[in-house]
């Protein structure tokens, strides 16, 4: 973590104890910190990951959750491991929490290989990304009802018999 | 000789909308559509004609998404490996390498020397492999089926068989293995397996010095890759794509050296990067890399390590791992790319043993994703080519 | 004067019945199937739907790469009777056929230089 | 135009042979026939071209085939990437809904006489990828399949196991010695799936019984489909919108009847009944 790095992001965020794939982040500072971090290296897109959270009653110790959308996004500082960088390429990964039709910021301004990956999500998840040139869904056809990746989606439907 | 006119044409915009492009220019739809024997296979790209030379390519992926990831939320983590091996079937056991490894991130366990060691060498054995079947194709693409390009496919996929024999004694299945589990090999090495090992790999240095006098010195396969599809460095660190394509971009990013994994901390890997980013560099840059794995495997078998290969026993019923709730990333030099997979586990997903979302990053996506930036511009046999070169997987793609 | 035209006439006649024999017999003879699905007849797109017409103007680039075509293919056209009978001919023929190829080389050379085969 | 049904002379085939029959209405040449067909089926079963409708894996299986140590050419198969040129379509790998139509149109596209190939588990029944939402459950549900090869994937020599399969198959139908596949009766009562499905909320119970229906009327139980009764969208099958039932319009066959409705209804209501009692 290089010190101008970390000054920058606890400037941002109040802190730079990063937590890989831990760190949670308020929506609207998810392009700020894409715009710092590009900035500094952190150059190449890897991926975005949505995952839906559905509604949680309290469990033993847990308190109740409600329905929400979690999108992961990681980056990568494509730097070659050599003696002055001794950890060569590192990843950083943030989440941003959402509740249901709220939009997150699209990072395809910033890297075009965005585009694709977000619009895969949108398919899939159904999580809406504001500023994105054509959201469309990327794998099932255009009038595909409901979104697949969600938890309340069927995994399996009764089927004829084996054959 | 280099032609004078092959110089890169600009960049385009991708997005380009039609009516500004010449007004009265009769355009011509033209579907290089799902069954198409140079898309590799079935992706579709509407293609805007003006003339031979293309004006907008609107790709439609999706025709293979076998629902891989709403599979998952049903498997357990020993049921997942199989499934993954049919996303990228040319490199089925990276595709179990680099699921398994984000699973023994999660559970935080260390895989012993030995599991290791086979790790390494069958993942550069499965990347000659992957390579030989984009360099045959790729020739064949360019060359033509009766034009003299089928004579490389042929010799590819003769050496390809090789080293299919190697993986078939190690785990007794030409495709599609299985052979990796959470904390090691299911397969320990058989008798007699370096032997063999090396007899390929003599073989395949000797034909691919056969590859490259019957290319390099061919003026037509140099016509149509020479200055064809030329990629920008930016562009490619933009779109995410850290390969073999990355590479022949002037990207100097490897992961097998810049973020070590299995034995890749000892072996110094020589990663060789060109900068021109044309269709003639990313094949050069496949060869060079098979070069380079022959050296790997034959250092690697100076020294077996002996030990058990496996960490957990070998896990009788599909329920002996569970994981906590957390997320981890893992990203792996594929041979077409990083390919990385992101896993959500949560007590909650049937009560620890499923992952609750895993999302995997393929690297042909990207290189897929070009196809808007890289086509516009060029006539449609370079786009042949250009495709040809980006040797996408779609079973990846469409997961 | 007629009768060196007899040979010419029976091989225009001959041409024209083996022809039409070939299309005839295939239409009434041919393996045909019993139920003929709707779009048999679409054209042939990679599987997808052909969208966009085809009566478009194509570009005069076509027509060139067309003329160069025809002058090579009609060059081979001469080439095969003076190949089948060169054994009457002598040497003289092979040096007047080796002066039309050259010319003709030389007319191929003009048009790459002139870039007709490329697609400016 | 009025098609003649002449299906006397090719019971169970999808194209008829005027030659054939121009020759038997002469008096004096009936005796050529047979010969004659012997010898057109030699010449069709030893010059397959055969159409890779490849999609995934088992379409690197089919390349595999097509080079040097297993070469096809020995079997005077050549793999022609259009439909218009070709005889067998071999569906190589998994075909998911999207890809389904497209698969049809090209099988429509191929001239007579015409075979099909599943090649692999996916296109046989989906393999474990058949209960996803997105992917077809075997392409029985919409193409006549000839031959079945089964694997994940099968290897090379498998392929040629099923090309000689169909050899023997284009001969014995040929010369009418075809006699479709018994019903294994202890197959029968596999209605069940050994794992445990979750049911499935909104999905009306009619498309499963269609499905049922569909799949119950290929094969399983006694009459196997000849190839000229194109499969008909039973009601509504399982493929996403009735895309399909729309581009085939009602063929003049008469379609296929389930033996026994009603032993086959309790069968259905027992399945559905066992689905939901978990």
């Amino acid at each position: 973590m290089s010190p101008d790095l970390s000054a920058a992001l606890t400037g941002l965020l109040g802190t730079d104890s990063v937590v890989n794939c831990g760190m949670i982040v308020p929506n609207n500072l998810h392009l700020p910190l894409a715009t710092l971090l590009r900035d500094r290296g952190y150059t190449c897109y890897v991926t975005v990951c949505a995952s839906h959270w559905p509604a949680q009653p309290a469990l033993k110790g847990a308190p109740a959750t409600e329905e929400h959308f979690e999108v992961a996004t990681v980056l990568r500082d494509p730097t070659r491991r050599d003696a002055a960088h001794p950890d060569g390429s590192q990843t950083f990964s943030w989440r941003v929490s959402l509740a249901p039709g709220e939009a997150i910021a699209s990072l395809t301004s910033l890297f075009a290989g965005a585009d694709w990956q977000e619009r895969e999500q949108y398919d899939l998840v159904g999580v809406h990304f504001a500023g994105h040139p054509d959201l469309r869904r990327l794998m099932m056809d255009e009038d595909w009802p409901g979104h697949p990746l969600r938890r309340d989606y069927a995994i399996d439907t009764p089927h004829a018999p084996w054959r | 000789m280099t032609f004078s006119c092959l110089q890169p044409p600009p960049l385009p915009d991708p997005h380009i909308d039609l009516d500004a492009y010449e007004a009265g220019a009769d355009l011509m739809v033209l579907n290089l559509g799902p069954q198409h024997p140079s898309t590799h296979g079935v992706f579709r790209i509407k293609l805007v004609l003006d003339g031979e030379i293309i004006v907008k390519a609107v790709s439609y992926p999706g025709y293979l998404h076998r629902g891989v990831e709403k599979l998952f939320e049903k498997l357990t983590y020993a049921q997942v490996t199989p499934i993954v091996d049919k996303n990228d079937y040319l490199s089925p056991m990276i595709n179990e390498q680099a699921i398994n490894m984000v699973f023994e991130a999660g559970l935080g366990i260390e895989v012993p020397r030995r599991a290791r060691w086979m790790r390494t060498i069958i993942a550069e054995l499965q990347r000659i492999a992957s390579h030989l079947v984009a360099i045959g194709t790729f020739v064949l693409d360019v060359g033509g089926a009766i034009g003299g390009g089928a004579s490389v496919f042929m010799y590819t996929f003769r050496e390809r068989e090789l080293i299919l024999d190697i993986f078939e004694e190690l785990t007794g299945a030409r495709f599609h293995y299985n052979t990796h589990q959470v904390g090691g090999q299911r397969h320990d090495v058989p008798l007699g397996w370096d032997v063999k090992i090396r007899a390929a790999m003599d073989s395949i240095e000797k034909s691919m010095d056969l590859y490259d006098t019957l290319t390099s010195k061919n003026g037509i396969f140099r016509g149509r890759s020479l200055g064809v599809g030329v990629l920008g460095r930016d562009l490619a660190l933009q779109l995410g794509l850290n390969g073999p394509v990355g590479r022949a971009s002037g990207i100097d990013l490897d992961l097998r050296r810049d973020a070590p994994y299995h034995l890749y901390g000892e072996l110094d890997v020589q990663v060789p990067v060109l900068t021109e980013g044309d269709c003639l560099a990313r094949f050069r840059m496949r060869a060079l890399e098979v070069r380079e794995s022959i050296r790997l495997i034959r250092i690697l078998l100076e020294d077996v390590p002996e030990g058990p290969i496996a960490a957990l026993k070998p896990s009788k019923g599909p329920t002996a791992v569970k994981l906590k709730d957390g997320q981890w990333y893992v990203g792996v030099e594929s041979p077409r790319g990083e390919l990385g997979h992101y896993l959500i586990a949560s007590a909650g997903a049937n009560k620890g043993m499923s992952p609750y979302r895993l999302k995997i990053r393929p690297p042909s996506l990207h290189l897929v994703s070009l196809v808007p930036w890289l086509l516009p511009g060029n006539s449609l046999s370079d786009a042949i080519a250009i495709l040809g070169s980006l040797d996408p997987v779609m079973g990846e793609v469409d997961r | 004067m007629t009768d060196q035209w007899i040979p010419a006439v029976v091989f225009l006649i001959l041409a024209g019945i083996i022809s039409s024999a070939m299309l005839i017999a295939n239409a009434i003879l041919g393996v045909r199937a019993k139920i003929t699905p709707p779009d048999k007849l679409d054209t042939y797109e990679c599987g997808e739907e052909p969208d966009g017409a085809a009566w478009i103007r194509f570009h005069p680039r076509y027509y060139l790469v067309a003329l160069v075509f025809v002058v090579f293919d009609v060059e081979a056209a001469f080439l095969l009777p003076w190949a089948l009978n060169i054994r009457g001919f002598g040497y003289w023929a092979l040096v007047e056929m080796g002066a039309f190829l050259a010319i003709l080389l030389l007319g191929w050379w003009y048009a790459v230089r002139k870039g007709a085969l490329r697609w400016q | 135009m009025a098609m003649k049904d002449n299906s006397a002379l090719t019971p169970g085939l999808a194209f008829d042979q005027p030659l054939l029959e121009k020759i038997e209405s002469v008096p004096g040449l009936d005796v050529l026939v047979g010969s004659l067909e012997r010898l057109m089926n030699w010449a069709s079963t030893n010059s397959f071209f055969v159409f890779p409708m490849a999609t995934s894996c088992c379409g690197i299986e089919l390349m595999t085939v097509a080079t040097g140590r297993f070469d096809v050419d020995r079997m005077g198969a050549v793999i022609r990437a259009t439909p218009r040129h070709c005889d067998v379509m071999v569906v190589a790998g998994t075909i998911t809904v999207k890809m389904a139509p497209r698969v049809k149109k090209l099988w429509d596209q191929m001239p007579e006489p015409k075979w099909c190939i599943a090649m692999g588990s996916c296109a046989i029944s989906g393999d474990f990828y058949r209960d996803i939402y997105s992917v077809v459950p075997g392409i029985d549900t919409f193409l006549p399949v000839d031959v079945y090869i089964p694997g994940c994937p099968p290897n090379p020599d498998a392929l040629y196991g099923g090309l000689m399969r169909l050899q023997d198959k284009i001969r014995a139908r040929q010369a009418g010695t075809f006699e479709p596949r018994e019903a294994r009766p202890e197959t029968a009562k596999m209605i069940l799936p050994a794992v445990k499905r979750l049911e499935d909320g909104d999905r009306d119970p009619l498309l499963s019984q269609a499905q049922l229906a569909a799949a119950m009327g290929i094969g399983l139980n006694g009459r196997e489909l000849h190839s000229h009764e194109q499969v008909v969208a039973v009601g509504n099958l399982a493929i996403g919108r009735n895309v399909l039932a729309a581009a085939y319009p009602q063929s003049d066959v008469e379609p296929v009847q389930e033996p026994a409705p009603q032993a086959k209804a309790e069968a259905v209501g027992g399945a559905e009944a066992a689905a939901e009692a978990p």
